[in-house]
């Protein structure tokens, strides 16, 4: 009884199972076929990254006197010693003795502009991006970002402070707030999900974080700006309708130091090009 | 004034290769301001390339080419040309920057 | 006999330690929890002064609501113990009690303004007014008609939606209450409630339905 | 006297300033085309560029079957045929040609440039030989990208 049964249902299952395999290899086709072409497209454009054109400008604001002490940059710390730009991208967040804190690029930036050039930081603070004193702060950054391409991601977490703010930038991650209940561990905290036919790189993975992390700032060929990694941020926790993040605040400073910590051992992709 | 344009130049086997990327807005003319106003289209219209004084290339665009276009060409030339390049937009401002050929 | 409960118990045990460290490790936290159910103040601090009200998006959208408290702490939230699956449980019923069944007894709208919806992911922002038009996202998350190919993939395709899954009463009253508020059946489900916090209202909450359950609509062709 | 032409008269001065200060040469300055810029459809730019150009797979259009944005969409454009002028046209946007390339004997009959697309379109990419308008085509899909739509 059971033997003719058996038969049967086998073939049952076997045209169960093939039809889903037909199912499940259109749907891939499809799928494969739209990201070969994203893939193309993003090969075509990655030759002439438009961000060089903000390096070169960066490049100069860096060396030129400027604001009320009439000084450049040129001895600015950024982590490895005044004056010290090639690699100093890579091993940002850090803990800086000086000023007490974990500083990302952007806070350190604007720590430097203050103490040698004499330029008020609230000023930067409070510009929108794009203008003025942030127009500044973005072209410095693609100079500086520029001089640590290649390198490993290296970011210190032994300091006490530094290990705080790993903590509370994990936290913050996966804080949940807005009409919409997103933290941003709802795109970003796992593996092969998309937006639309943009990947999302799982940031609570070493992996997903060196790709993250580690190919921002970068130009954006949607609005045609440089973004530095607080823009990035500002813009992500704005299509997370939250509030507007203040910029260098501490929140984008531990979040950038859990992603940072996180992508440990990648590789800098910066200045990156991105949709 | 215009910011300027980064040029890149290489030989190789007698033909050089150019790239070219400028910094411009390119308005298209489509796009609207926050008070719904319509932003006048503002492009590069003309661009002219010279290598040791002879144009090598010509291009006219419309509002159509990318923000902070880029173009790539290539011509006969040599290592140590000496290239020219210079746009003029709808406006009629207008950048010259130079580079030698690597 | 003793000895088998012993040796049964320490089987329980053991495969309720290992199924921990695998979802530990499949989540990617190794170390402890994060025990965010309890008030941070460090966190709340850093919160609190890290961001500006601009435009519609106060400072209040900051201030977690019970949900959204217990979502924050996904080793918890999504872990094993009687605590956490009671806590969902309660979650979950009472984002289920506050849904409101359609006002005039219809569930399916109009299909072609559903696709217009779904496609739509603005709104809601600091960029956008009290009366900016609010689009459901649909297609930022899932794949819907198989004609628009740029969809995402954090929530399941809903290709054939009706076509494979019918279009009887009960499947109609699921779909209204998981696009109103699909918290009522997953405590800490990736999708906004959008109900719950207005960001679509009735009609076009309607007109997303017919763009799932219409069987004239092109995704259950 | 109206303002737009006001402009275009402003324009022209500021183009004969150039061409006098030899940054441009004589024949570009005069040579905007402004016309086949301002035409409306492929019809309209083939008849202010002179011919209707024939499908040829001398010319070989190197584009992207999908952009992830349209803002940014790649476009190149190479023959083996003896060209002296080149054109980017997209079939939907609201001016039909987007760019007109010149090629002096000694350069390659060889482009690439980046060009808007407001929707998915045909693209078609010219070459002048022997006073002759030859082309090549093919769709590219632009899509929505990210959370905005």
């Amino acid at each position: 009884m059971r033997a003719q049964f058996e038969p049967s249902c086998k073939s049952i299952y076997a045209s169960v199972f093939s039809a889903f395999a037909l199912l499940a290899l259109a749907q891939t086709t499809q799928a494969q076929t739209a990201s070969d072409g994203i893939a193309k497209y993003r090969e075509m454009i990655a030759d002439g990254n438009p961000a060089e054109l903000y390096e070169a400008a960066g490049e100069e604001l860096w060396k030129k006197p400027m604001g009320p002490k009439n000084a450049t940059l040129e001895q600015c710390d950024l982590g490895l010693g005044p004056g010290v730009v090639v690699g100093a991208a890579a091993q940002l967040p850090r803990y800086f003795k000086d000023s007490n804190r974990v500083q990302d690029l952007e806070s350190r930036l604007m720590t430097c502009r203050e103490k040698l050039q004499g330029i008020d930081p609230q000023a930067t603070i409070d510009a929108p991006f794009q203008v003025g004193p942030k127009k500044e702060m973005e072209a410095l950054v693609a100079y500086v970002v520029t001089l640590s391409k290649g390198k490993k991601i290296n970011v210190s977490t032994t300091h006490p402070k530094e290990k705080e703010m790993i903590a509370l930038g994990k936290r913050a991650f996966f804080f949940e707030g807005g009409p919409m209940d997103f933290s941003c561990a709802s795109c970003h905290g796992e593996n092969g999900k998309r937006i639309r036919l943009q990947d999302l790189p799982n940031i609570t993975t070493q992996a997903g974080a060196a790709l993250g992390w580690g190919s921002w700032p970068a130009y954006r060929v949607s609005s045609g700006q440089f973004w530095t990694m607080q823009q990035r941020l500002n813009d992500c926790y704005r299509q997370q309708r939250f509030p507007f993040p203040i910029y260098g605040s501490e929140v984008t400073i531990a979040l950038s130091m859990y992603m940072a910590a996180t992508a440990n051992g990648g590789i800098v992709q910066t200045p990156g090009l991105k949709r | 004034m215009a910011d300027p344009m980064r040029v890149r130049a290489t030989e190789s086997g007698g033909v050089v290769d150019v790239k070219i990327l400028m910094k411009h807005d390119m308005e298209s003319g489509q796009r609207k301001d926050a008070a719904g106003k319509v932003i006048p289209a503002w492009f590069i219209s003309t661009l002219n390339v010279k290598a040791q004084g002879n144009d090598v290339f010509n291009a006219q665009f419309g509002p159509a080419v990318s923000k902070d276009p880029f173009l790539n060409f290539k011509y006969k030339g040599a290592k140590g040309d000496k290239l020219v390049v210079s746009w003029i937009d709808s406006k009629g401002d207008k950048r010259t920057d130079e580079a030698t050929v690597a | 006999m003793n000895n088998l409960i012993e040796k049964n118990s320490l089987v329980r045990r053991t495969s309720i330690m290992l199924l921990n460290v695998g979802i530990c490790v499949s989540l990617g936290f190794v170390n402890a929890a994060m025990a965010q159910q309890k008030p941070d103040p460090a966190l709340q601090k850093m919160m609190q002064s890290g961001f500006k009200a601009d435009g519609i998006a106060g400072l209040d959208r900051i201030q977690q609501d019970e949900t959204q408290a217990f979502c924050s702490d996904p080793v918890f939230a999504n872990g094993t113990t009687k605590a956490a699956s009671a806590k969902r449980e309660a979650i979950q019923k009472r984002n289920l009690a506050e849904i409101q069944q359609p006002s005039d007894g219809k569930y399916v709208g109009d299909w072609k303004k559903g696709e217009a919806i779904a496609q739509s992911g603005r709104g809601a922002t600091w960029t956008d007014t009290a009366t900016s038009a609010v689009g459901g996202g649909c297609y930022n998350c899932h794949e819907i008609d198989k004609k628009e190919i740029s969809y995402g993939n954090i929530g399941p395709s809903l290709w054939n939606y009706g076509k494979s899954r019918g279009y009887s009463n009960e499947m109609m009253v699921y779909t209204w209450n998981r696009i109103n508020n699909s918290k009522a059946y997953n405590a800490c489900s990736n999708m906004p409630r959008f109900a719950h916090f207005k960001l679509l209202n009735e009609k076009q909450i309607q007109d997303l339905m017919a763009l799932l359950l219409d069987p004239q609509s092109p995704i259950n062709q | 006297m109206n303002k737009q032409r006001r402009d275009v008269l402003k324009y022209s001065a500021v183009f004969g300033m150039m061409a006098a200060a030899g940054l441009i040469s004589e024949a570009q300055a005069q040579a905007w085309n402004k016309a086949a810029f301002e035409g409306k459809s492929l019809d309209d730019v083939f008849k202010i560029l002179g011919s209707a150009p024939e499908k040829s797979g001398a010319v070989t259009l190197n584009a992207p079957d999908i952009a992830e944005n349209g803002a940014v969409v790649p476009v190149g454009i190479s023959t083996t045929l003896k060209a002296d002028q080149m054109a980017i046209l997209v079939e939907k946007n609201p001016s039909t040609l987007a760019a007109l390339f010149f090629v002096p004997a000694g350069t390659e009959p060889f482009v690439t440039t980046r060009i808007k697309m407001g929707q998915t379109s045909n693209v078609y990419a010219l070459v002048k030989a022997d006073g002759k308008w030859l082309m090549s085509s093919k769709e590219v899909k632009v899509t929505l990208g990210g959370c905005g739509g």
